[in-house]
């Protein structure tokens, strides 16, 4: 199989997979093995991200262990009318401090956003974005594994995860002003 | 001193952060500083005689005489007013700049962002271009590792959350033939188990039941009992729809009229007039649905 | 010629839709004219169809009145594992048990499986996987005719169907010792 092949099969399980993929579901699709997989992701990364940047609105990202093809951001307010409704905002803002104080007790959560967290956590945790573990009579919430994989977050550990809500919180503080 | 609810703030302002600090030492902190605030309001500042502890006492005097909301301080206006007031009270500058720096750590994020419109800031009020923030002592004090709630105060005024929902293809195929097959060998297994665990409950609940009857039979509260399990399932009955929540059937929203509405329904889904579900355990909210509704 | 921009545009639009869009589709999110939109639409398919033929596993095509974003039909049978299928696994489980037991009382089934009987029958039954009729304090559920068209199931009747259930997952177990 040639390398121009190669990158098409995995550029096919990108954009069909609907989520994001680990390079294990696509060695398991593909019978490629690790490193060829690796090498084949990085250059579409380059491909989509830089060379071809200017000539596509969809971009390749890494998120969390996964790899996903994905709309760029300024494209995505822009077909909102045809694809699927977004998260409650203030449901994101809950998920964001769990995100970024975790471990966080519920009860702590409860003094930041009042009696809302209560649902919130049943919220986010039916959708999978969070755990919740008893620790005495409260419970601790971090996030899953999902998180990052689904926003699209290249991190995987929640010091991590903190140092890019920190930016990310900033460069909103900074547009809009 | 006079206000009594900005007083209730800086107290809560305070169980907040200690409430994010594990760390004993910390929290020990946190708590000298609460009692210093009562000190300050029962007149006892005067008496504090550590500097540092003196400049905090006047901190939080001037968040108490200003009305300034410690949530929501505006920090280049604080620091103006507290270095003014920290030289009629003839505080070293050194320790106060260090609780301005302090404050604008707990306060703000340390990014050089906002520390450029402060800056700027700052400038423009000449009075105060003396005051040179790089001169401050980058020094480890209590709260300097409080990020957190910086972050959180930050995060809770700006009005978009930082994370945004991705756009992504939502690709749906047909399911395989050996997925069909999968499933059903898997739901046939599930079901068996499923059924041995309900049988093993409903032993067990019948037992409970038999037991609790027992024990009330010819008591008042068996009478009261009927009586409101009786009006409970008329409630349900009128229902205009299948499913209700509990707080729906429950007239007053009181401790123990919710008791009451609770034990109904679990007697009439025991008797299989209703199903009792609770969406998430043990503060979701609890589920009613009406079989025999159409 | 089309602007870049709206070149991106109309692209983000067809990849994020993952189905057919109409060309007013496109008119109401973009609010561009008809005749750009056929023409930057155009553009696009020569684009994905003929320059960059062998640079993408995707194309543009043109289905009945509407313009889809598509894996070229050499790259489908690749990636048909890492799609989602389109009926959760715990919903397929259900239908099965359906279909097997067919007629079956919404009350058996909620002896089967528990309380979420009653969510999933509503689910499968919006599908127009499953019918549901009264049957005096229950209801009664069999599957519709779209059930074994879905599958490919050559059998119409309940009985041939439970068979092809029964036959199959034998079929199955024997090959997997």
């Amino acid at each position: 199989m040639s390398t121009k092949e190669e990158k098409r099969i995995i550029e096919s399980i990108l954009f069909s997979a609907s989520k994001p993929v680990s390079i294990n579901e696509i060695k398991e699709t593909t019978g490629l093995n690790t490193k060829k997989i690796k090498k084949t992701l990085e250059e579409l990364i380059e491909d989509y991200n830089v060379k071809r940047k200017n000539e596509t609105s969809m971009e390749i990202i890494k998120a969390g262990d996964k790899y996903t093809m994905q709309l760029k951001k300024q494209y995505t307010d822009k077909t909102i009318m045809i694809t699927q409704p977004e998260i409650e905002k203030h449901l994101l803002k809950t998920l964001t401090l769990i995100a970024f104080h975790q471990p966080l007790k519920q009860s702590n959560l409860r003094r930041m956003i009042g009696t809302k967290a209560y649902e919130h956590v049943d919220q986010l945790a039916s959708m999978k974005l969070i755990h919740t573990k008893k620790h005495g009579t409260t419970e601790m919430l971090t996030t899953t594994k999902l998180f990052p994989e689904y926003f699209g977050i290249d991190a995987t550990d929640p010091e991590e995860i903190k140092n890019f809500l920190m930016k990310k919180t900033i460069e909103k503080t900074k547009q809009q002003r | 001193m006079e206000h009594p609810e900005i007083e209730y703030d800086v107290i809560n302002h305070l169980l907040f952060h200690k409430s994010l600090i594990d760390e004993q030492n910390n929290t020990e902190k946190i708590n000298y500083y609460e009692n210093m605030l009562r000190k300050i309001r029962e007149g006892e500042h005067i008496t504090i005689e550590d500097p540092f502890d003196k400049s905090i006492a006047l901190a939080f005097e001037l968040v108490i005489q200003q009305h300034l909301n410690p949530w929501d301080i505006d920090l280049v206006k604080f620091s103006t007013m507290y270095m003014k007031k920290a030289r009629e009270e003839k505080i070293d500058l050194i320790t106060a700049g260090r609780i301005i720096y302090m404050a604008w750590k707990v306060l703000k994020l340390q990014s050089d962002d906002l520390l450029l419109i402060m800056k700027t800031q700052q400038q423009e009020e000449e009075e105060y271009t003396s005051f040179n923030w790089d001169d401050l002592p980058v020094s480890e004090m209590w709260l300097t590792e409080n990020d957190p709630y910086s972050y959180t105060n930050l995060l809770m005024k700006t009005p978009e959350p930082p994370l945004d929902v991705p756009v992504r293809r939502e690709n749906k195929r047909k399911v395989t033939l050996i997925e069909l097959l999968d499933a059903f060998n898997q739901a046939k297994k599930e079901a068996e188990e499923y059924q041995l665990i309900e049988q093993q409950r409903r032993e067990e609940r019948e037992r409970l039941t038999q037991l609790a009857r027992k024990r009330m039979k010819g008591t008042t509260v068996e009478d009261h009992l009927e009586k409101d399990i009786a009006t409970v399932w008329e409630k349900i009955k009128k229902f205009p729809k299948k499913t209700m929540s509990l707080l729906d059937l429950c007239e007053k929203k009181e401790r123990e009229e919710i008791i009451k509405v609770l034990i109904s329904i679990l007697f009439l889904a025991y008797d299989n007039k209703i199903i009792v579900y609770q969406k998430r355990f043990p503060y979701g909210k609890i589920f009613i649905k009406n079989i025999g509704y159409s």
